[in-house]
């Protein structure tokens, strides 16, 4: 009992990131709607970055901020930091997401423009004839 | 096994089992405005997750981009599109469903496996032992930058940050140049956008009094980006998104006659300009690409001083880009690309 | 007499000096004298070139020289020996032939696109003698490529339907085999082998011993039914739709350049890959013997049932080629110098045979035997010419052709095929079925309408009859002092 | 600045492309000269760095902010990736000099934006190239994505909705390789490429089957990228519909860069005994590729289009990349690496030549072939160099990497994939020689050919000379020169380039 508790308590991150994962694949590919396909983007992304910040956790450790001690001393203690790099590269990956999410917003606006529609299948017929 | 009860494991099942709700909810609804919504409120949750993980810049990023600007511009869009969908057509099911099965079996694979990912927040796992102390450790006597973080961005992996920079200024290049496009016949343009006349004074009131804080703040966390939690992103952010709320609450007019587009544009150049200006001057007086230190004799500071210096140099230069290129997406996409109103 | 540096060189002059015309043809496009200037000028230095060569490779010597590298142990290699010599010679010299008659045959018809025709001339034959001195299988294979894409603006030549059809049918053929077959082939062999320079002599061969037979089967036969220029049925069907092309074309590329360079392709591979050892152990030389039979039987009775003279000649050349495979697959001393030897017999008498037919197409503007009645009696040295070709292709003393049937007949005997003697002898009496009329019916039939009589359709023009009559001679001295061939023949296999 | 040739050769386009937004309207000469200026400097950084790595024998390194590897972020480039990147600039620089007219004629407003984002994906690009550490790898591909992105939707009213599922599926594939960085690096705790293969060497990660997760979505999303031949469905309308300039600069690279990743993926992260024994695929990918080639050559001869027909030879070329890559022996990789260039160049020399054929006719269908022999001399004559190239006619390049990937697939037994070359390369002569055919004869109307017999002798048409300009001339006729000298120096680049980068374990 007490392993299966530990074992889900150690692992439920990841499996949230994965079903969140699907969730926004299955979006992305399946729903006919482009705006909706858009929103299924940010969450498959959002997933990802989820996934890579659980990698940064520690326990028991805090902000990746160095603490100071009375006397001015930095407390270089790895262990009471938690792990910055994660953090780094999801700050860079969510700037990027959003440059992608704004491209293809703009696209939409084209694709109504053009097509009068953002359903793929009209926009399809549009484009057969 | 003993489990350290720091980490509140039923608030994370809490806010993991909302997300998953949020999502599906916003890939279900009808509406595009709700779903626009319910994606806002997915990202803020998204934000509670990452704080409690001691991710603060992350959340923090994360709430000023993926909640505030992401949002306004879904909504922004939202007006010059069609507001319902309908129902996917019947000839879609047979590939849904065999998506849904592809995934389904592919996500139960990936399930399965987590079993030997090392457990979640295990202080020994490879990531947190291999490269990651050396920044924590050395980071400070390098950079003299108590902010790990900033650190890591804007020196350690500084080169990786000028591209994001470049990154979002091609966004903002790429959505000029597909809205702002002067030859294009408006065939079947929806207008839903509501007349501004008659704007209601609580609104500006508030904007008035919110706006100078905001933008005051944003200086604050770009250049106590050192220090606390923040920097470049996070300050560019929210001083950009004080123009849109500027613009939100007046006018789009309003917002332009204090930025204009071409000023707009040219900041967006002009930060990541000054990101890379300073890392080929490092070039220049004979260090590597991006190496600060090169500006120690410059500046009369000891090398770790200069490259903390080069770090704020380059957290402005980006702070600039992003500010520029977030109230620039907003003037293309809320506008339609006309610039004539906004949301 | 010259240095042996002179004689490195010699080669690639040879085969670049109808490259480097190339420009200068084009520069003179609005000069067409100068324009045939350079023509004759390339020409005449290759037939010098090869003609050097020839005497130096008498000596005993044999010239190697590698360009460039492309590949590890794989380069552009020139190799000149008796056999290469051979192919050599006749082509060469016949340019020079073929280029007088040409010019008289365009001018006299004002062909659209002469200069293109003369560029793409000048192409193949580089790539004729390219393929005579070429030292590997690469080499081979690049100028035999090269062979096809040239001469595909030439069978095109009039740009008119039937043009298309007949271009496009060709290359479908040569690329077809080519690309499909030969290059497949050519790069097992290069893993078998580890290089893919021709051996010394022709009995070794390069197939390293123990390769398994099938593998060496399924080579060999990519191997000759790839070089599709050797008109071997079932992959002969481009030839008589090629006949389309200008005169000229048919007599230079499709009875000369073209369908020799995939004989010779095919017996060079036959002998200097395979080597007759090996083709003797597996038994390849007498299936192909058979194969070829086929072919020779079959193309000899098409060839009587066609009234369209090219066409007629067209069949009887794929069956006539058969002639110098089966000889090289008897593998008999007699039978492989016969096979070698018929290649020049067989390109004297069958251009011969190409420059008549132009001659009198030019002449008369008839293309069909049937209406050639009594045309002999105003045309007598044009049919003079067909007869004494004619008779090589039946293989009549005192012409070259007879010499062939001697030693292929020989070659059988030693070879104790008699299958192979009845072949022989049949289709002789078929090349006279279907060559004999048309000369009897030239010179005796009556013209069919009296109205365009004998009296105001004259000789060919002397810059067409020269050339014709030059061929035919040359035939009859083949015939007559075979030795200065032969010579060269036996060099190959003594 | 010789030992800073590897950063510059990035860093200049992106100077540029901030420069053409910073100097706004100077005119399109001034752009145009700054263009062709930024990327003739990182060809000339590239080919230092190149004779650097060739003399020195090793790769080159270069250390961002001085920073220890792999703390920092360091540029490694070796025989492989100075290959690659000179191909890069070079065809870059060579379709920059072409845009003179055509990026006008698709672009009458923006011009220098257009090229600020021109310069921005040749950065991504050589950026991809040249990185030495998997998440920058990331960054730069999302650079070079979103600058494509730009530049396709320039084309014509179609390309929006082409260019949004492009979008769709290029971000699938880059956030598939993000995640299996991901999962490398909570297994590894590093993301800096020699490192990773250092601790990727230790038995337990070998069967750990998450690093298998890990290379499979790596694997997974640089094939989306690359359009391998199930996941191409987005490239063909994508390009066809793009501006000449934008296909000239996307068409050749874009798909080859992403097989370079490929490789590195393969054989540098990751050890070449891991990929083919560990991960038993190689057979199955092989078919797969075999698939593509076979397909997509057909493919394209039942296109009308003429991009799109090259598209789909693209994504058959895609096929004989893969399958040479899997084939497991140095005579399979030697083919994939050295048909990444010989392909980019004629990818290139095609796409050229049709943007040209298509800016003098204005017709973008096969008709617009008809007679082109004798309008356009020299653009036709081009073609066909390229067209024999594609089709493996020595001595142009395309030859000798058949060569090379029919040895590899000989050598390792791989009957089908030799088959399905073999059958592609018939396939293709059919395609090109439909269309030379067209070109030579132009249009064959029945007024001629009733009368075919009697006007064969005087058909000369007289059809007027209109070649296109000299600007698209002289890159054109430099593009058909490379094929030759490619080939004819294939030797060469075997022995000094490529021989060096073959992976141990081969």
């Amino acid at each position: 009992m007490d392993d299966l508790f530990y074992f889900i308590i150690s692992k439920y991150n990841y499996w949230a990131a994965i079903i969140l994962l699907f969730i926004g694949l299955y979006g992305m590919i399946v729903r006919n709607n482009l705006m909706k396909k858009i929103i299924g983007m940010v969450i498959f992304q959002t997933a990802i970055l989820l996934f890579f910040v659980s990698i940064g956790v520690k326990r028991g450790a805090t902000v990746p901020i160095l603490k100071f001690s009375p006397d001015k001393q930095p407390l270089l203690d790895a262990a009471a930091y938690a792990n910055p790099l994660p953090h780094v590269l999801i700050l860079t990956a969510i700037v990027v997401g959003v440059a992608v999410l704004g491209v293809a917003l703009a696209l939409l606006q084209k694709i109504q423009r053009v097509h009068g529609t953002i359903e793929e299948d009209e926009i399809l017929e549009d484009m057969r004839k | 096994m003993t489990w350290d009860a720091s980490l509140l494991w039923q608030f994370d099942i809490l806010v993991l089992v909302m997300m998953v709700i949020c999502a599906v909810t916003a890939l279900a609804l009808q509406g595009l405005l709700s779903s626009a919504i319910v994606t806002g409120a997915y990202s803020f949750l998204i934000c509670l997750m990452w704080t409690h993980m001691m991710a603060v810049d992350v959340a923090f990023t994360e709430a000023a981009v993926g909640a505030a600007i992401s949002t306004v511009i879904f909504l922004g869009t939202a007006q010059y599109i069609n507001r319902w969908i309908k129902k996917d057509p019947p000839r879609e099911q047979g590939i849904k469903q065999l998506t849904l099965v592809i995934g389904v079996i592919c996500a139960v694979m990936m399930l399965s496996a987590t079993r030997d990912l090392p457990d979640w927040a295990d202080p020994a796992s490879p990531a947190s032992t291999h490269l990651s102390p050396g920044y924590i450790e050395q980071g400070y006597h390098e950079t003299a930058t108590p902010n790990v973080v900033t650190a890591v961005l804007a020196d350690y992996r500084g080169y990786d940050t000028m591209f994001e920079a470049v990154v979002v200024f091609a966004a903002a290049l790429v959505v000029m140049v597909l809205l702002r496009r002067t030859s294009h016949k408006h065939r079947k343009v929806l207008h839903l956008r509501p007349k501004r006349e008659g704007r209601d004074t609580v609104l500006r009131g508030a904007a008035q009094s919110i706006i100078p804080v905001m933008q005051i703040f944003a200086l604050y966390v770009l250049f106590h980006g050192h220090y606390s939690p923040g920097g470049g992103f996070q300050g560019g952010v929210i001083f950009g998104a004080s123009f849109i709320l500027l613009a939100l609450c007046y006018n789009l007019k309003f917002s332009m006659n204090r930025f204009r587009e071409h000023l707009v544009l040219w900041c967006c150049a002009c930060g990541v300009l000054l990101y890379a200006g300073i890392g080929a001057a490092c070039l220049g007086l004979g260090w590597n690409f991006l190496g600060y230190a090169a500006l120690a004799d410059l500046l009369g500071v000891s090398g770790k001083m200069a490259r903390s210096y080069g770090i704020l140099a380059v957290e402005i230069g980006v702070g600039i880009t992003v500010m520029a290129v977030m109230v620039s997406l907003y003037y293309d996409l809320a506008s339609g690309g006309d610039l004539e109103e906004g949301l | 007499m010259f240095s042996p540096a002179f004689y490195q060189a010699a080669p690639v002059i040879a085969v670049c000096a109808s490259l480097g015309a190339v420009p200068l043809i084009a520069a003179s496009r609005r000069h067409p004298n100068l324009r045939e200037f350079w023509t004759f000028a390339a020409a005449a230095l290759k037939f010098s070139m090869v003609l050097l060569l020839a005497g130096w490779v008498l000596a005993g010597n044999v010239v190697e020289v590698t360009l460039i590298q492309v590949l590890p142990q794989l380069g552009i290699r020139f190799k000149v020996d008796a056999f290469g010599i051979v192919f050599a010679l006749v082509s060469s010299f016949l340019w020079i032939v073929a280029a007088a008659y040409t010019i008289g045959y365009m001018r006299s018809l004002s062909e659209h696109a002469q200069t293109r025709f003369f560029i793409c001339f000048a192409l193949a034959l580089c790539a004729a003698i390219g393929v005579a001195f070429s030292g590997n299988l690469l080499t081979l294979y690049l100028f035999y490529e090269m062979l096809s894409l040239s001469t595909y603006p030439l069978v095109a030549h009039h740009q008119d339907k039937e043009g298309r059809g007949g271009a496009r049918k060709y290359l479908t053929f040569l690329l077809g085999g080519s690309v499909g077959l030969v290059l497949p082939a050519m790069i097992v062999l290069f893993t078998l082998v580890g290089n893919l320079t021709f051996a010394d002599n022709i009995h070794t061969g390069i197939i390293p011993p123990g390769t398994g037979d099938t593998l060496v089967f399924c080579l060999f036969f990519a191997c000759l039914f790839g070089f599709a220029k050797n008109g071997v049925m079932p992959m002969h069907a481009w030839l008589p739709g090629a006949m389309v092309a200008p005169t000229p074309v048919s007599a230079l590329l499709h009875a000369v350049a073209v369908v020799k360079v995939g004989v010779f392709c095919t017996t060079r591979v036959m002998l200097y890959v395979f080597g007759t050892d090996l083709m003797d152990a597996l038994n390849l030389g007498v299936l192909t013997a058979y194969i070829v039979s086929f072919t020779i039987v079959t193309a000899s009775i098409i060839a009587m049932t066609r009234d369209n003279l090219k066409a007629r000649l067209a069949y009887s050349t794929i069956s006539q080629l058969s002639y110098i495979i089966l000889g090289v697959a008897l593998l008999t001393p007699a039978a492989v110098q016969g096979g070698i030897i018929h290649i020049v017999n067989h390109a004297f008498a069958k251009i011969t045979l190409f420059f008549c037919a132009g001659a009198v197409y030019v002449v008369t503007r008839k293309k069909n035997i049937s209406e050639m009645g009594g045309l002999g009696r105003v045309m007598p040295f044009t049919f003079g010419a067909f007869a004494l070709a004619s008779l090589t292709m039946i293989g009549a003393p005192p012409v070259g052709g007879f010499i062939t049937k001697w030693y292929l007949l020989k070659g059988a005997l030693d070879a104790g095929q008699l299958a192979i003697i009845l072949v022989l002898v049949a289709s002789t009496m078929l090349n006279i079925v279907y060559f004999a009329p048309v000369t009897f019916q030239a010179f005796f039939g009556r013209a069919p309408d009296e109205t365009t009589g004998p009296t105001e359709i004259r000789e060919a023009p002397l810059i067409m009859v020269v050339p014709i009559v030059a061929a035919a001679l040359l035939s009859l001295l083949t015939g007559i002092f075979p030795g200065v061939m032969m010579q060269f023949v036996r060099m190959v296999i003594p | 600045m010789m030992d800073h040739a590897p950063v510059l050769m990035i860093v200049l386009p992106v100077f540029a492309s901030l420069a053409l937004t910073l100097i706004g309207p100077l005119g399109h000469r001034a752009a145009y000269g700054l263009l062709i200026l930024s990327i003739a400097g990182s060809l000339a950084a590239a080919m230092a760095t190149l004779v650097q790595v060739v003399q020195a024998g090793r790769a080159v390194q270069y250390r961002m902010g001085d920073w220890m590897p792999p703390m920092g972020i360091e540029l490694v480039i070796d025989h492989l990736s100075a290959g690659v990147l000179v191909m890069i600039s070079g065809c870059a620089l060579l379709t920059a000099i072409y845009s003179m007219h055509t990026a006008r004629q698709d672009n009458p407003d923006r011009l220098n934006h257009y090229y600020a984002l021109f310069a921005l994906l040749v950065a991504g690009l050589m950026g991809m190239t040249a990185t030495g550490d998997v998440f920058n790898l990331y960054v730069l591909l999302e650079i070079s994505a979103l600058s494509s992105y730009g530049l396709l939707a320039r084309g014509k009213g179609k390309a929006y909705y082409a260019t949004f599922r492009y979008l769709m599926m290029g971000t699938i594939g880059a956030s598939f390789y993000l995640l299996g960085v991901g999962y490398l690096y909570i297994m590894t705790g590093s993301l800096n490429m020699a490192d990773l293969s250092e601790i990727l060497k230790q038995p337990e990660l070998g069967e750990s089957v998450n690093v298998r997760i890990g290379f499979t979505l790596i694997i997974l999303g640089v094939w989306i990228k690359m359009a391998l031949f199930p996941l191409h469905a987005w490239m063909p309308n994508a390009y066809s519909r793009a501006g000449t300039t934008t296909a000239c600069l996307i068409a050749p690279l874009m798909t080859k860069v992403s097989v370079y990743v490929m490789l590195r993926i393969m054989f540098t992260v990751f050890s070449a005994d891991y990929v083919f024994q560990q991960i038993a695929w190689s057979r199955l990918v092989i078919y797969v590729a075999s698939a593509a080639a076979v397909l997509g050559m057909i493919t394209a001869l039942s296109q009308r289009d003429l991009r799109k027909m090259l598209t789909y030879i693209i994504v058959a070329e895609i096929g004989y990349l893969t399958g040479g890559a899997w084939l497991a022996n140095t005579a399979g990789y030697t083919g994939a690496v050295y048909h990444i260039l010989a392909d980019g160049l004629m990818t290139l020399c095609l796409f050229m030549a049709v943007g040209a054929i298509i800016y003098r006719t204005g017709v973008s269908t096969s008709a617009a072939m008809e007679g082109i022999f004798q309008r356009m001399p020299v653009t036709a004559g081009v073609f066909l160099i390229a067209g024999a190239s594609v089709v493996g006619i020595p001595p142009f390049c395309g030859f000798f990497s058949k060569w090379y990937l029919l040895q590899g697939a000989v050598q390792a037994g791989e009957w089908v994939f030799v088959a399905s070359l073999v059958i592609a390369g018939l396939v293709a002569a059919t395609l090109f020689f439909r269309l030379l055919e067209k070109a030579f004869f132009g249009r064959l109307d029945d007024a001629v050919l009733e009368t075919g017999s009697k006007t064969s002798h005087t058909a000369a048409r007289t059809i007027r000379w209109n070649e296109a300009p000299l600007t698209m001339l002289l890159p054109l006729v430099l593009t058909g020169a490379a094929l030759l000298g490619l080939g004819i120096y294939t030797n060469e680049v075997v022995r000094y380039l490529i021989r060096w980068s073959v992976p141990a374990g081969m």
